[in-house]
């Protein structure tokens, strides 16, 4: 299967569904889907594949294709995760406006994301980049109004860092003469401020596209604002283009020996993500928009990507891709699940007025229980394995304090988690909500798939962790004992078929206890203890500022810093800009006046110093 | 790793929980100046509270409970008891501290789906709770960790057992004395009973339990308790080499522990809060520091 | 959906008596507090309307369960002053040293319910113990442990019996012995003083303005207390102090009824010292059954131990009470207080504060 | 233990267990809750016995009525008592429940207590001392041995009475009928 067929059935899908949606509806989504779904079989088939094949010469500098295994998991999780949400957005998007637009959105920053990852040069890295940028600038703001916004703050943040790696490449090409990243690989030739400097100007670009820390105020309007399918995408596979380029700057270009020789930029980068880790789990606490908070966590455990990769041993390196995966499933899936309950109670995401939907929405429910359990880390879900990989390597290479702050933000997801669960779908239902339906099967369908992920990983780890070991071998650094069920080694193992055994033995033998008891009888939510009086309606659901008494105590350490900055200097150019337009007064004399003065500096200068 | 250790290991720290807190029972009527309860009076409570046709508000009200339990079950199943350790190797410390999880989430879901704002809050003042004292307690682990070089608590107890006990060693007493600290919290005694508080909000999770799911709950507090000392015992006090000797020790720190409980109020859950944020955060974090150092 | 509605009793553990409170709480705050009283009530002043002057003293007593002996005082008064009867010298000083026992015996109960409402099952425990010892001598002497109906119309229902003052002081030293447990365990515990300090306060001239009486008001520091302002029984006899406060909050409120209790202790013992050995304990009143008293009207007052309590009684000059009607002093605590400082608060302080107050539910039903 | 206690123990476990086990709800419906706390403290230590009180109805099998029931008070009882697990027991205490006993006249009182719940014992007196209490409950264990303590049997039996009757007193109650 050649590496160009793939983007051009990516691009041209997304062409085609503009156009069928001209013709019908119907005929759209039929090729919307059919599309995104033959992508998946055909990057499949590339599995443990190494091309490397020429796209063309474009001004001296040529365009490769090639694919490997990283970006093997990278396209694969793409092209899986877009084609269940644009099969979540069939009936998500009915009756909306712009329908064409937003499939052909979805599409095409699919197909930038698929060539990112397929490009072999940082030029055609670069140009896809920016594809997607853009892309996911017009979808975030596809709603107008407070998403416009958004999509402003998004935008102007991505082009700075899109800046910065554009500085990179001239500098890499001026020194290396090429920027082919087969060529770079490994035997890169800078000094080592040189070396730094690159990779700060990269690291501020994926910094920017991964939401670490000082670069994280565009992302939560962003996902909030977002319509659910796309914020699934935005959230699950994204913002991991910053992590496929961290990996591929850290790993490929500048590889792992010089890696290891610049121990203070991966605890900058250690420390960030930490930070990371921390300060936005708190601060998801307190949201009081589900998707908000879903956000927020994603800023999060962006921040256990990045520890993971950047801390660079091959257990926190396997641990960090991992956990890309199943981030990518679980957030997708929690974001999945908000999407289908504001559909079905007509956008309502505000976690104070939901409540009780269990019985609405059963299957949801279990997924987004699902979900959380991921996130959280329970054992038996996918995050478990790869947040052990993180801690675990942290712990053994004598940086308790890092892996503390990682455990510690475990325990502020465990509240927001259920914080989530808690005030959407248990306590009591709202008069409103209580003759909602289930969400469609074609709702439902993405989530199952998701789920059944999320577990099949979280007890055979086994399965993707072998591809993930042959990619960090790759990079050089050294193989782990990796079996079906965990890990084998001899400083603690994991073996999560024995916790599987272990739980799935207690629950059968709990629940074989619990059959020993009388039956218990089925009585509604209005028959619940309320000292000794009926249940009022609708005011008997606790979900207003869940954990108050938590807020007194840390509230004066949350406000957003860094938010703020960004928009005090966005105070301060406008009003240098405003008053720079007084400048610009109309009088075209004046102007005139302009051009001579500046023109008489330059003769000056070139007088006085001949510069030129 | 036996079948019949898998076995054992559960009903041994079911017998020594449900014993626990008809002893706590009895002396605490000791220290109220009664006579108590008999010794057993848990037992006839729990066979009492089977029989008993209760309410149940659907199915993950009735599931929650059985996952809690059995996430206790798994817990005790990675813990060693003497030199019974039946899964102790599968993932080491970092699995149980996941783990012990499970207990509190089956409950807290369970108790959601009743629709009780009484259960609801008692929820979050216990994952709060959770959360002050998890912050000394993941301080205290990591200095552990980093101290014996090793995940594995089966490792940690074989290292105390050749030389002397953690809290006895010189980087690991600041550590020791804030999970004395931390212990009624983890225990969820006074004055860290917030959570259940039934003067403030009727016993909050357990508000709508009652017949098999009470004594499911009263099933997972015992094991909870026993979780909850013999990992100190293990981790701190050079856990044992055989079975009676442990539960020795077990029972020694579990009356520490009942005193306490005698002759505090409870406290106000931001105090809770503030407190383990406090002086136990700052001892664990000090003994981090100086293990690190080491 | 911002609020939630809480319901804080009938049935809870943290309500004593039938009382309910509708919290409207937004997290753990509240926002509003609605008492919602009528559990208990029975309909008492139509009652008594109903009944002879005599037959009043079973009913009236059962007013207040906790401490019935100054239902039964205030009743007696306020027929001593409508039909003139005079009380003799000893059955004065019988009257004070009964009504201090009960004083103490209710303080007992109070510190048994608030201790309780902390969590802290052991000087709950002790708390009742004692006020048990207390109960045994009303045993003894009348022969009920709770319903006592002792104080009649010129008197008491009969005399001490012998040596029976001594067992009085024994119990005392007793209870007295053990305040200094109490101190270390609970008034000078530093978690007990974090979870009273600053809950609930009140200030004086918010809490005159709401008609707080007792040890609510003179924890503000006001020194109001119907023994000293209008002496009965045998007050003025002995030298005593009304013991105040400053802080206004929960923790003063307590702290007053301990020092209060303290009070009380002395003056039984200077009341026995001072009390006549001989003479008669009651004056003699007309058969029951025929007993008329004169048409007028009457309001007395007493100090209970939870604050001022009032009688104001018409009589028709028939064999009933025309009209009574009782000023109690949880109605003010229990309905207008509470509702006004229980917003802001937290709900675990909710028993907390209501004990404080020591609110007591058939006082305000009736 | 003897051996007749065991054999019975083994036979019977349940009966047994809600024997040794009465968990009381905690309502002060009356002045008679005034001797409740001296019962389950120090003085006379009802935990001997297993009798302790529960925070929810839920959570309890025995309901002690503690003196006189108003009306407004009555509701909270049905309520309370419809919300407890089956096998329940209820002891009236006191005279007031029984027949209404001081309040015989008043408007606002019932009377008659088993006409709106089941009540399987009655402790006369006002106020019946906290020994009564254990009379009651050693009185409530041979109860329950001979099966005499059923009713809770006879309130789902004869519910429809019942509930005509809390209605007729109370007019519509607020929540639907516990059975059907």
């Amino acid at each position: 299967m050649s590496l160009a067929l793939i983007l051009i059935v990516a691009f041209s899908g997304a062409i085609i569904t503009y156009l069928a949606g001209k013709v019908s509806s119907k005929l759209r989504k039929t090729i919307a889907v059919v599309f995104s779904l033959a992508l998946i079989p055909m990057i499949a088939l590339l599995f443990g594949k190494n091309i490397e094949t020429p796209l063309f010469e474009f001004l001296g500098l040529r365009l490769i294709l090639r694919i490997n295994n990283l970006a093997w998991i990278f396209a694969i999780a793409i092209s899986i995760l877009s084609s269940l949400s644009v099969i979540f957005s069939l009936i998500y998007m009915k009756g909306k406006e712009k329908v064409d637009f937003y499939y052909f959105m979805m599409l095409f920053i699919n197909a930038a994301m698929i060539g990112i990852v397929f490009s072999g040069d940082l030029v055609s890295f670069f140009i896809f980049w920016e594809m997607m940028s853009w892309a996911t600038f017009l979808l975030i703001s596809y709603k107008r109004g407070p998403a416009l916004a958004a999509g402003i703050k998004y935008i102007i943040m991505s082009i700075f860092g899109s800046m910065a790696m554009l500085i990179g490449i001239l500098f890499i090409l001026n020194t290396q003469g090429t920027l082919i990243i087969s060529q770079l690989a490994g035997n890169i030739n800078l000094s080592l401020y040189n070396t730094i400097f690159i990779m700060i100007l990269f690291s501020v670009a994926f910094g920017v596209k991964n939401a670490i820390l000082p670069f994280h105020a565009w992302l939560p309007p962003a996902h909030s604002e977002a319509p659910s399918p796309f914020s699934a995408i935005l959230s699950g596979i994204l913002i991991k283009m910053g992590t496929y380029g961290f990996i591929l700057l850290l790993y490929v270009i500048v590889g792992v020996q010089k890696l290891l020789s610049l121990p203070g930029f991966t605890i900058v980068i250690n420390i960030l993500a930490t930070v990371t880790i921390i300060f936005p789990t708190f601060v998801a606490l307190i949201q009081e928009d589900a998707k908000k908070l879903l956000a927020w966590s994603t800023v999060a455990q962006a921040g256990y990507i990045i520890l993971g990769i950047a801390f660079g041993t091959s257990l926190s390196v396997t641990g960090g891709i991992f956990h890309f995966i199943n981030h990518a499933t679980f957030k997708a899936l929690l974001f999945l699940a908000i999407g289908a309950v504001e559909y079905r109670t007509n956008g309502v995401r505000d976690l104070n007025s939901l409540g009780g939907l269990i019985k609405q929405m059963p299957i949801t429910f279990v997924a987004a229980l699902i979900g959380a359990c991921g996130l959280i880390g329970v054992p038996l879900t996918n995050g478990f394995v790869s947040k052990w990989f993180i801690y675990k390597s942290l712990i053994l290479n004598k940086s308790p304090f890092l892996a503390f702050f990682a455990l510690f933000g475990t325990w502020g997801t465990i509240l927001y988690s259920f914080k989530l669960i808690h005030n959407i779908f248990l306590g009591q239902t709202p008069e409103k909500f209580k003759s909602i339906g289930r969400a469609p099967f074609s709702m439902q369908l993405p989530m199952i798939i998701l789920s059944l992920a999320v577990i099949i990983f979280g007890i055979f780890p086994g399965l993707p962790l072998k591809a993930i070991n042959s990619i960090v071998v790759s990079f050089g650094l050294e193989s782990l004992n990796i079996n079906l069920w965990g890990l084998a080694s001899s400083t603690g193992a994991l073996n999560t078929i024995n916790i599987f055994t272990a739980i799935s033995a207690g629950i059968l033998l709990v629940w074989l206890l619990s059959k020993l008891g009388s039956k218990a009888k089925s009585v509604n939510q209005d028959d619940t203890y309320a000292a000794g009086t009926s249940v009022p309606q609708d005011r008997y659901h606790y979900t207003v500022e869940f954990y108050k008494p938590l807020y007194r105590v840390i509230r004066p350490y949350l406000k957003d810093i860094v938010d703020i900055f960004y928009t005090l200097l966005a105070d301060w150019i406008k009003k240098i800009s405003s008053k720079l337009r007084k400048i610009y007064n109309g009088y075209v004399g004046n102007y005139v006046m302009y051009i001579i003065l500046f023109l008489a500096i330059l003769i000056f200068v070139q007088l006085k110093w001949s510069l030129w | 790793m036996h079948i019949s250790e898998i076995i054992l290991s559960p009903l041994l720290a079911l017998i020594v929980g449900v014993f626990f807190l008809g002893l706590s029972r009895k002396i605490m009527a000791r220290i109220h100046w009664r006579y108590g309860p008999p010794i057993t009076q848990p037992v006839i409570d729990i066979i009492r509270m089977f029989s008993q046709k209760s309410v149940s508000h659907g199915n993950l009200f009735n599931f929650g409970i059985i996952f809690s339990i059995a996430g206790s079950i798994a817990v005790v199943l990675f813990i060693p008891f003497g030199r019974i350790h039946p899964l102790s190797n599968s993932g080491g410390l970092l699995v149980i501290l996941y783990i012990m999880l499970l207990a509190p989430l089956g409950i807290a879901l369970s108790s959601g789906e009743a629709a009780n704002p009484n259960s609801s809050i008692g929820i979050s003042r216990k994952l709060l709770l959770t959360l002050g004292y998890e912050f000394s307690l993941l301080l205290i682990l990591l200095a552990l960790m980093t101290h014996y070089r090793t995940i594995s608590i089966t490792e940690i107890v074989a290292l105390q057992q050749k030389g002397s006990w953690s809290l006895f060693r010189l980087p690991l007493v600041l550590p020791g004395i804030a999970y004395i600290l931390i212990l009624p919290a983890i225990l969820g005694v006074r004055p860290f009973e917030i959570s259940k508080a039934p003067q403030e909000i009727s016993s909050g999770p357990m508000v709508e339990y009652g017949g098999t799911y009470l004594a499911l709950a009263k099933i997972e507090h015992a094991f909870a308790i026993v979780i909850g000392i013999s990992l100190f015992v293990n981790l701190f006090l050079g856990g044992a080499n055989n079975l009676a000797f442990f539960f020795l020790k077990v029972l020694l720190v579990f009356i520490l522990g009942i005193f306490i409980n005698a002759v505090f109020p409870r406290l106000r859950t931001e105090q809770a809060i503030k407190y383990l944020f406090g002086i136990p955060a700052f001892l664990a974090f000090l003994g981090l520091v100086i293990t690190v150092l080491i | 959906m911002r609020e939630l509605e809480l319901y804080y009793g009938p049935q809870h553990l943290g309500m004593v008596g039938n009382f309910s409170i509708t919290l409207n709480v937004e997290g753990d705050r509240i926002k509003k507090a609605t008492a919602n009283p009528g559990y208990l009530h029975r309909g008492f002043e139509k009652l008594m309307e109903c009944r002879t002057w005599m037959q009043n003293f079973p009913l009236v007593c059962r007013i207040n369960v906790v401490e019935p002996d100054h239902i039964e005082l205030i009743y007696s008064m306020g027929v001593e002053k409508l039909a003139g009867i005079e009380v003799p010298e000893k059955g004065k000083y019988i009257r004070s040293i009964y009504l201090e026992l009960a004083r103490v015996a209710s303080h007992l109960f109070g510190l048994w319910a608030y201790s309780n409402m902390l969590g802290f099952d052991t000087v709950a425990n002790w708390a009742m113990y004692h006020r048990d010892l207390i109960l045994d001598l009303f045993e003894e002497l009348t022969g009920a442990r709770v319903y006592h109906i002792y104080i009649r119309p010129g008197g008491v229902r009969r005399d001490f019996p012998d040596g029976f003052e001594d067992k009085i002081i024994e119990t005392l030293h007793t209870i007295g012995g053990k305040i200094p447990d109490y101190n270390s365990t609970f008034f000078d515990n530093r978690l007990f003083k974090k979870r009273t300090k600053g809950i609930g306060k009140l200030d004086r001239e918010n809490a005159k303005k709401m008609g707080a009486v007792g040890h609510a008001i003179r924890a503000t520091g006001m020194k109001y207390d119907i023994r000293k302002i209008e002496p009965y029984a045998a007050y003025d006899q002995v030298e005593w102090d009304v013991p105040t406060r400053k802080g206004g909050d929960a923790y003063s409120r307590l702290l007053t009824i301990r020092d209060e209790m303290i009070e009380s202790v002395h003056m039984i013992f200077k009341l026995i010292n001072k009390m006549p050995k001989k003479g008669t304990v009651y004056t003699k009143t007309p058969n029951p059954f025929k007993w008329k008293i004169p048409e007028g009207d009457a309001y007395v007052r007493c100090e209970s131990s939870r604050g001022e309590l009032g009688l104001y009684i018409v009589s028709d000059g028939g064999k009933k009470p025309y009209r009574a009607h009782f000023r109690t002093p949880s109605y003010s605590h229990g309905l207008t207080i509470l509702e006004n400082i229980l917003a802001g608060e937290d709900i675990a302080d909710v028993g907390n504060i209501m004990m404080s107050l020591y609110v007591v539910a058939p006082e305000i039903d009736r | 233990m003897d051996r007749n206690k065991l054999i019975k123990w083994i036979k019977t476990p349940a009966k047994m267990g809600n024997k040794y086990s009465l968990h009381a709800v905690y309502f002060c419906t009356g002045c008679g809750i005034i001797e409740i706390p001296p019962t389950i403290t120090t003085r006379w230590d009802a935990e001997r016995f297993g009798v302790t009180p529960a925070a929810t109805p839920r959570q309890a099998n025995l309901f002690l009525i503690t003196g006189y029931v108003s009306l407004k008070t009555l509701k909270s009882i049905i309520r309370t008592y419809e919300q407890m697990p089956e096998p329940k027991y209820t002891v009236g205490f006191g005279s007031c429940p029984i027949n209404g006993g001081m309040y015989w006249d008043s408007y606002n009182t019932i009377k008659h207590l088993d006409k709106y719940i089941p009540v399987d014992g009655w402790i006369a007196g006002c106020m019946p001392r906290p020994e009564a209490i254990f009379i009651a409950v050693t009185h409530l264990w041979k109860m329950i041995d001979n099966d005499m303590a059923d009713g809770y049997k006879k309130y789902r039996n004869n519910y429809d009475q019942y509930r005509a009757n809390q209605e007729k007193v109370l007019g519509s109650l607020d929540w639907p009928p516990l059975f059907k």
